[in-house]
């Protein structure tokens, strides 16, 4: 490789690294604009007619970073999200650390999955979390089976020592979604 | 003590400082407590001593440089005239500059261990107790009583009887806070897996205002508090209306905003006694519309201020817990009417 | 003892008085030819001479101050007025952090070692720093760390906890992101960095004097070095265990700080400040040096009560370990123990106060010329004094429960800080720049720069005791009207603002005086002590010939020219032991020559460092380019023998 | 460190124990000498008389009796002939959730009720193989799952009048023609946006069905309801918190103690509306004393379970009501636990019990507590005549019999932001609602119960309806010794241990005991084992499909038969790793039941299956 392209190589690098960063460490508290409501691109099972629905734009602001991980990772305690899904290894509801994605494992299925609750016992939370916090919530139950990069997922809290942080939960690739996409059929 | 002629000095070096030195709702020299008082007291005794030291070194510094000398040409170095009897005499000056720092230092510490000793003989007295968690970034504020259900909660306010030292125990949940009414007393920090005490009394009625002390993230620059001295009848009138559950809303409007309430939101976050709202994340608003301030004490209350702080929170405490909530005009109008009868 | 110090001993018998072998062109140009630092690129990167390596830790520890210098001005003017939206509290948060650990970490600390690496070996009398490699290394590692800090900061990564990084604020739950992490792991980088400079300075002081320079003889600048340094050696290991433990908490999930697993949040305050309160120290002895040493060639008379200054030095630095508390008052601890703390913090008052008086005596008793470092000598008395005098205050605490972390602190510190070293900083600047560059700063311009910046910097602030006592707490990124903060607030950016010209003024007559400044002779201030008994600049050897020192200003002892000691070898780098406390000679010890290996090490250690930011991994696979560097580095090659070695 | 402490611990209550029974048998030897040494007919426990009529051979309702014995005299199986006990018949229920019910039999016809989705199955007994005579759906909202604290289980059935009686989970009773399985009437008591459920088994008193509802962890308000068993209406309903006119608490109110009296306890021992949201439901069993007329229950932990959230005694959660059955008013009350520090309801079973105390015949009711205590009451007055302790425990030094008090260990009480380390017992207690059985032969309790610790910290609750309402963390783990479950044989008049057969895995089910001299209990590997009621000597073993968390029973067949009939199926807090696929790297899931049995889904798996065994048919 010549010279003046290494440079560019690392120029690009660097910039990418830093474009990262970023994104990763931005701290903006008000969220992406209200007023829209929930993702348009959910879709329940792994079957869409013709081409898939685009991510919703959104999801940017949220799915790797730091600060609205945090932010809802002290949601998720504050809301009670906790008390049925212990820190991630379950209880009433189901684990939420492990590869099993009942309701889809994207961003955007896990925010419809808050907002619309689900018929076996998860309870709506429509009108009652505002929709920034919910991409919070959801954010980090992403972080919760290391489905987030590791330097923006949250080290371990001042309490009870329950498991290993999230950025030190290895990543389990989900089992019963489409790469990317929706998640599948219910476990019940 | 009341020392005007080393206040007079501070105002001489501070230009504007003069007026709220002695006045200020948040001034360590304006004491209303007992506490504060001797505090500032030992205050000006420092300054007075001290800023006679400093005129002392300074007029030793012109003098040093600017003092008349002999004439001629400057001796070079070591050529320069070492007299025995000068290197002696100045020595001797030295000892009795150290004999004489030494002297001082240990007035002024005997004099702060007086002060500090005065100051925690006042625990003893104390007749009322209040529990204080700090949260980012605002007070939680408990009044404890034997009797489980005559003890309440309120937020970012403290009441007191005038004359009554009370006893502040310090909490915190999340990082170090540090509670602090310039006017009452000194600060003593709240850290989490601790639990601090203090003592607080006042010794005149008025408004006090304190801060947290300790940077706490975001917002910890809008993490005050208001400390309210009332004679002993009002504080006690205070008292139970306090342990009163909130008010049913009676007109139509506040009923709705009752209803959007508990169904929106505000529920999650927010406790009003009587009613199904009891989460504990933000604080209690039960008697809100009878509290000074807004918004840990960044906003005084009204009802314009209330319905600015619920429309757009993260315009005045950019970083806060609390949202914003998307209520829609009518919504919001409706809330206001409800939380501002919650007297 | 082995065959090799014996050889040595044996060696040090052909030192002689009676001048040099070879001619005194041909010496010096054999010397020349021997210490000089190779050209190029290559040859800046594998520089090992002090006074290269301290020039650099010079412009970047003032580098580093012009950028924290500005992001105080973004503060201040964000405080101009209430209620102002200037900067975001996210923003700010980073600002006064960055500020804070720059000035502290990067700043402060760095430059004042900058100095000791330039000057003590030439104050001293000896051709190289002990560990030249070692030096090398500290200066790539520190520039690492600070570039590292600022890289994040410019990413939006940088820390925003203060610059004492409380936990649990900083700790993982609080501090989410990698920012705390930079920080902590900058701590880290710089400490490397002084640790080494330390354990050269302190070697240099006690193993390389110049024949004749016994303990009573030292320069108070090089006393005052060996004192830092040797605080440093205690105090810099507290916070790098407390900043390696708060990663570990933040990275690895222990419970260092997690008062619910048995951890304590306490436990971070008391070794930060064990390590944070001697700081302070460790940037004022050194500048207590640059006082001791400006003050008499401007006074023109020795300095007053030398053996009182060095025991003040020593005193200084032993109470300096024992006051940690005092920035603890208010979190609880039992009052007894506050009260011993007091009756310390109290007591290191006394030191200081003799100190100013031996400074006061020589000013009387001598004959002053105000020049611009005698100015900022003055600057620095009238403001220090004033420092020290609120710090009285702080030591007691019922007082310290009122002001603390308020603006009351914040004058204090900077009164302290910026008027204890800041000023005998610049006025040092003033006084050695000839002899760093062979050019005199003008004196006109000094004038300015002084006046600038003792107006600008009393009105910032001075009136910030009072926003302290009127209940103005520190760090707060907006104040509401009303609280009768606002004008106070707008005096001191005001202030702020002047400052900055007078650094303004500074930069430009660096700028100009490094291209048309008066040419300086060895010794235009006509000073007594070493340094000025070489060239200006220094020629890479520092010295053709070894002084022989009779006093402790030889250069005033003996006008016309100092004894000499002979002896060493010209074709290779060797330097002349002596004596810890007679410093007569002792051993002839090889100095090494140039390399990259402290390059490839600093940047083996920066990979390693930075790495473990992200994942633990980085200690296990960064400590072999770690290791590979360090082979490198101590890899035997000694030159080859010449069969008939040439000496002076 | 720790395992010295624990030992020595131990060690201390042994030596205690000991050195008592010594004591205990001096004085005996000394005061009362050797001419009563040798009396023919020693003073023992029996049954509650009026409570515990002659045994039918059926099983009406989950406790066997009144008197709560578990106990069957029926003696065909017995401690010479079980190694030869083998299946009969087997059913599925076809719900895979923890099997926690009784089968009731009665008439030549099983009623068995399954976990959410609460199916009624009505077996034909008198037909080969049992087929299902009917079955009932009552159809539940399946969102209630989502607001049962600890599996949806449910704990049984009760027969009355030729009516079945079942609650479902999303807090319904219904009454079902137990001839035709059809549905009489449906009675909705709870709301599950509020978080209540029922999953206790219904107890018919003089033609009230009893019912409680669950839901403790969801900041409910506990009740205690009579509905008409006619008609379904309800007659009273009782709550456990706030003034005393909803408590029914009036002029018949008599507790024994000082700390129970005063006006409106179930408003003043709480922060100020905070009754409101305060549980202390009664999710457990009821016992009934015909002869004095009183019903006995127990309520449940005051919510939420950190105590720095609820200062005060919480009355009226954590203790023991003697109710009129008729009209639910209040005779006495005895708070086992003010001021819940560890979420110890106080639901157990009451068994009713006559016992020598002092050498007078006292009608009691004895109780083994979550806490660690068999206490031992009078059951005319609340009084506490012994509380022994039956397990490891630290968090507590034992009870005060003149005040009633229970002495709790300060440095083992739960911190907000602190984990105390080390408290025993759990939070489900020594032992959770799994009931003991009384044998009148032995005279011995027959106890299953936990050996396990836990660490502990307290966090803020918020009380968001329909959610839980907790505020805590909890890790838990095996106690002293590394086992975790044992069954006990309590001498209720000795007041000490006879025996006890240590379980790897934690004992979450009942204990059946018969005439034949043997106690029947099942584990949660699945193991139904029968052990010798005198000795504790294992005699046989069964291994079922999944682990065993149910109530087994006993009943002659309509051919003149003894059966012994168990649910297998792992489920309830303690199997939630299995039913809930829990992951257990979270020591913290399932409220931290799943630290303390990381191991069992390698042990046992989903299932439910109801067992049934019998000697081989004499050809």
């Amino acid at each position: 490789m010549s010279s003046p392209c290494r440079r560019a190589v690392s120029l690009l690098l660097f910039a990418a690294f830093a474009l990262a960063a970023c994104d990763r460490e931005d701290r903006e508290p008000r969220g992406a604009p209200v007023g829209e409501s929930g993702p348009g691109a959910t879709v329940q099972g792994t079957l869409y007619a013709g081409e898939p629905t685009p991510p919703d734009p959104r999801r940017q602001e949220y799915e790797g970073n730091a600060y609205h991980i945090s932010q809802g990772k002290q949601l998720y305690v504050w809301f009670n999200c906790g008390t049925c899904h212990a820190n991630g290894g379950g209880d009433i509801g189901p684990p939420l650390m492990d590869d099993v994605w009942i309701y889809g494992d994207s961003l955007e299925n896990i925010f419809a999955t808050i907002v619309q609750g689900r018929p076996n016992g998860m309870p709506s939370f429509r009108n009652k979390i505002p929709e920034t916090q919910i991409w919070e919530i959801a954010a980090y139950v992403r972080s919760m089976s290391g489905q987030t990069p590791t330097a923006a997922s949250p080290g371990r809290n001042d309490s009870l020592n329950a498991k290993p942080a999230e950025q030190r939960t290895p990543k389990a690739e989900p089992k019963n979604s489409n790469p990317g996409g929706p998640g599948v059929e219910g476990r019940q | 003590m009341r020392a005007r002629a080393p206040m007079a000095l501070l105002c001489i070096g501070g230009l504007a400082g003069c007026e709220r030195v002695r006045h200020g709702v948040q001034s360590a020299l304006d004491p209303a407590g007992h506490q504060a008082g001797r505090i500032a007291d030992l205050w000006w005794l420092f300054l007075a001593v001290l800023a006679a030291v400093y005129a002392l070194v300074l007029i030793l510094l012109l003098v040093a440089a600017f003092r008349p000398r002999r004439r001629g040409r400057v001796p070079v170095g070591s050529a320069f005239p070492q007299e025995a009897p000068t290197e002696r005499r100045l020595t001797r000056v030295l000892v009795a500059w150290a004999v004489g720092t030494t002297a001082i230092i240990l007035t002024l510490t005997g004099f702060s261990y007086a002060v500090d000793r005065d100051i925690l003989s006042l625990g003893h007295r104390a007749e009322l107790t209040v529990e204080i968690t700090a949260k980012q970034w605002w007070w939680q504020v408990k009044y404890d009583d034997p009797v489980p259900n005559r003890s309440f909660e309120t937020a970012n306010e403290i009441r007191l009887p005038v004359g009554v030292p009370v006893r502040v125990i310090l909490k915190a949940q999340d990082v170090i806070h540090s509670f602090w009414v310039p006017n009452l007393h000194g600060k003593t920090d709240l850290i989490p897996g601790r639990v601090n005490e203090t003592v607080i009394v006042a010794n005149r009625e008025g408004r006090f205002r304190g801060q947290c002390a300790e940077f706490c993230g975001f917002q910890h620059a809008n993490m005050a508090l208001d400390v309210v001295a009332v004679p002993r009848a009002e504080f006690d009138a205070w008292r139970e209306s306090q342990l009163a559950p909130a008010v049913a809303p009676s007109d139509e409007q506040s009923q709705e905003g009752q209803r959007v309430f508990l169904t929106s939101a505000c529920v999650m976050c927010h406790t009003i006694r009587g009613t199904t709202a009891a989460s504990r994340v933000g604080p209690d608003l039960t008697h809100i519309a009878t509290r000074p301030s807004l918004a840990a004490g960044t906003l005084p209350y009204s009802k314009g201020n209330l319905a600015g702080w619920i429309a757009d929170p993260q315009r005045i405490k950019p970083g806060s817990q609390m949202p914003v909530t998307g209520l829609s005009a009518d919504q919001l109008q409706s809330v206001l009417a409800y939380l501002d009868g919650l007297k | 003892m082995s065959a090799r110090d014996t050889s040595a001993r044996d060696s040090a018998r052909f030192i002689r008085r009676d001048g040099p072998a070879l001619g005194e062109a041909e010496t010096h140009a054999r010397l020349e030819r021997t210490w000089a630092t190779p050209p190029g690129l290559w040859g800046w990167l594998s520089s090992v001479d002090h006074k290269q390596v301290g020039r650099r830790y010079i412009v970047t520890a003032f580098v580093f101050f012009l950028l924290a210098g500005l992001l105080a001005l973004a503060m201040r003017m964000q405080l101009a007025g209430p209620n102002q939206t200037l900067l975001t509290p996210d923003r700010y948060n980073q600002i006064f952090t960055m500020h804070g650990t720059t000035m502290m970490f990067l700043f402060a600390v760095p430059v004042m070692e900058a100095f000791a690496i330039y000057l003590v070996p030439l104050m001293v009398g000896t051709r190289a720093i002990a560990f030249p490699r070692l030096n090398a290394f500290s200066y790539w590692v520190y520039l690492a760390g600070g570039v590292m800090l600022w890289v994040a900061f410019i990413l939006n990564v940088g820390p925003d906890v203060g610059w004492f990084s409380y936990v649990p604020l900083a700790g993982p739950q609080f501090g989410p992101g990698k920012r705390t992490d930079f920080w902590a792991q900058m701590v880290t980088f710089t400490e490397v960095a002084a640790l080494a400079v330390a354990v050269e300075i302190i070697v240099t002081v006690l193993k390389q004097r110049a024949p004749g320079m016994s303990l009573n003889r030292i320069p108070l600048f090089v006393w005052g070095q060996l004192v830092t340094s040797s605080m440093v050696v205690f105090a810099m290991p507290a916070v790098m265990v407390s900043s390696s433990m708060l990663i570990m908490d933040r990275l690895i999930g222990t419970h260092f700080f997690n008062p619910a697993e048995g951890g304590d949040a306490l436990l971070w305050q008391h070794l930060f400040w064990f390590f944070g309160h001697p700081e302070v120290y460790i940037i004022f002895l050194p500048a207590t040096g640059f006082v001791s040493s400006i003050l008499p060639v401007f006074a023109r008379r020795p300095i007053f009560g030398y053996t009182a200054l060095v025991l003040a030095l020593f005193a200084t630095g032993f109470l300096g370990f024992g006051l940690w508390v005092h920035h603890m008052f208010v979190t609880g601890l039992p009052h007894l123990g506050n009260s011993f703390y007091t009756a310390a913090s109290m007591a290191i008052a006394i030191p200081s106060g003799i100190q100013i008086f031996c400074w006061l005596a020589t000013l009387w008793d001598g004959r002053p010329r105000f020049a611009t470092p005698l100015l900022f000598i003055i600057g620095f008395i009238v403001i220090f004094v004033l420092g020290g005098l609120s710090g009285i205050m702080l030591a007691s605490v019922p007082i310290d429960s009122q002001v603390h972390d308020t603006y009351f602190v914040v004058a204090h510190f900077h009164y302290v800080l910026i008027g204890g070293a800041v000023f005998p900083l610049f006025g040092a600047v003033y006084y050695w720049f000839p002899k760093f560059t062979g050019r005199m700063l003008s004196e006109r311009a000094g004038a300015w720069n002084f006046a600038l910046f003792f107006v600008g910097f009393n009105l910032a602030f001075f009136p910030m005791h009072i926003l302290g006592l009127i209940g103005m707490p520190r760090r707060i990124y907006s104040y509401p009207a009303g609280l009768g903060w606002d004008d106070l607030n707008l005096l001191a950016t005001a202030g702020a603002l002047i400052l900055a010209a007078g650094v303004l003024v500074f930069l430009g007559n660096v700028w100009h005086s490094l291209k048309y400044g008066l040419v300086a002779g060895d010794n235009p201030w006509g000073a007594g002590t070493l340094e000025w008994a070489t060239s200006s600049p220094p020629p890479s050897v520092n010295f053709v010939h070894i002084p022989v020192v009779t006093g402790r200003e030889p250069l005033w002892e003996e006008p016309n020219g100092l004894a000499a000691v002979s002896g060493l070898r010209v074709d290779q780098r060797e330097l002349l032991l002596t004596t810890v406390v007679d410093a007569e000679p002792d051993v002839r010890e090889p100095s090494p020559m140039p390399s990259i290996w402290p390059l490839l090490s600093a940047i083996a250690v920066t990979v390693l460092f930075i790495g473990s930011i992200f994942t633990p991994w980085a200690v296990v696979w960064g400590s072999i380019p770690l290791a590979v560097g360090l082979i490198g580095w101590f890899w035997p090659k000694s030159p080859p023998d010449t069969p008939e070695p040439v000496v002076e | 460190m720790f395992p010295f402490r624990r030992l020595n611990r131990e060690v201390d209550v042994r030596m205690v124990r000991r050195a008592s029974a010594v004591l205990v048998s001096m004085i005996a030897l000394c005061g009362v000498g050797t001419a009563v040494a040798q009396d023919p007919s020693p003073a023992r426990a029996v049954p509650a008389p009026s409570a515990s009529p002659p045994d039918d051979g059926d099983w009406a309702m989950p406790a066997k009796n009144y008197a709560s014995t578990r106990y069957s005299e029926l003696d065909e199986v017995n401690t010479g002939n079980v190694r030869d006990l083998q299946v009969a018949f087997t059913f599925s229920t076809g719900v895979d959730r923890g099997q926690e019910a009784a089968p009731l039999v009665v008439g030549g016809t099983m009623y068995i009720v399954t976990p959410y989705p609460n199916r009624l199955f009505a077996l034909d007994l008198t037909k080969p193989g049992a087929p299902v005579k009917w079955s009932f759906e009552p159809k539940p909202a399946a969102s209630a799952q989502g607001v049962a604290c600890c599996d949806y289980v449910n704990r049984g059935a009760a027969f009355a009048d030729g009516r079945v009686f079942i609650n479902t989970l999303d807090g319904q009773t219904i009454a079902v023609e137990a001839e035709t399985g059809r549905e009489i009437w449906r009675t909705r008591l709870g709301d599950i946006n509020k978080g209540e459920t029922i999953t206790m088994a219904p107890l018919v008193v003089k033609g009230k069905v009893l019912v409680g509802n669950s839901g403790g962890e969801f900041g409910v308000r506990g009740w205690l309801t009579a509905l008409d068993a006619a008609t379904g209406k309800i007659v009273w309903k009782a709550y456990n918190t706030g003034p005393d006119s909803d408590v029914l608490i009036g002029a018949d109110y008599k507790p024994f103690y000082d700390k129970e009296k005063g006006k409106d306890l179930g408003v003043t021992t709480w922060p100020p509306n905070a009754w409101e949201i305060g549980g202390g439901t009664v999710w457990g069993w009821i016992s009934y004393d015909p002869e004095l007329d009183l019903i006995y229950h127990g309520t449940a932990n005051p919510g939420p379970w950190n105590p720095e959230q609820r200062p005060g005694d919480n009355k009226w959660t954590g203790g023991i009501f003697a109710r009129n059955p008729d009209t639910g008013q209040a005779r006495w009350f005895y708070q086992v636990v003010p001021h819940d520090l560890y979420d110890h309801d106080a639901i157990n079973e009451l068994v009713l019990l006559d016992l020598p105390v002092k050498g007078a015949m006292r009608k009691t009711v004895v109780r083994p507590e979550r806490n660690g205590y068999v206490y031992v009451l009078d059951r005319a007055t609340g009084e506490v005549l012994s509380a022994d302790p039956y397990a490891t425990i630290n968090s507590s030094t034992g009870v005060d019999l003149k005040t009633g008090v229970l002495a709790m260990v300060e440095a083992k009480a739960p911190k907000m932001g602190k984990v105390v380390r080390d408290i025993c017992p759990t939070a489900p207690g020594s032992k959770d609602w799994n009931p003991s059985s009384f044998s009148p032969r032995t005279g011995l309790l027959y106890i299953p119960h936990m050996n396990l610790c836990m660490d502990w910290q307290s966090a803020e609750a918020n009380y968001i309806a329909g959610t839980p309402y907790i505020g805590a963390e909890v890790r838990m783990f095996a106690g002293p010794g590394g086992y975790r479950g044992e069954l006990s044989a309590w001498d209720p008049v000795k007041r000490a241990k006879a025996w006890s057969v240590k379980e790897d895995l934690p004992l979450w089910s009942g204990t059946l005991s018969t005439a034949g001299d043997l106690v029947f209990y099942g584990t949660m590997e699945g193991w139904f084992k029968a052990v010798d009621a005198r000795t504790g000597e294992e005699l046989w073993r069964f291994k079922t499909g999944s682990g065993i968390i149910g109530q087994p029973i006993a009943y002659r067949g309509p051919d003149g038969r003894e059966y012994i009939a168990v649910l297998s199926g792992v489920g309830g807090w303690a199997g939630a790793v299995v039913v809930g696929n829990l992951d257990p790297r979270d020591a913290t899931a399932a409220k931290g039941f799943v630290n303390a049995v990381a191991d069992l889904k390698e042990k046992s798996t989903k299932g439910g299956t109801l067992y049934v065994f019998a000697l081989p048919s004499r050809r």
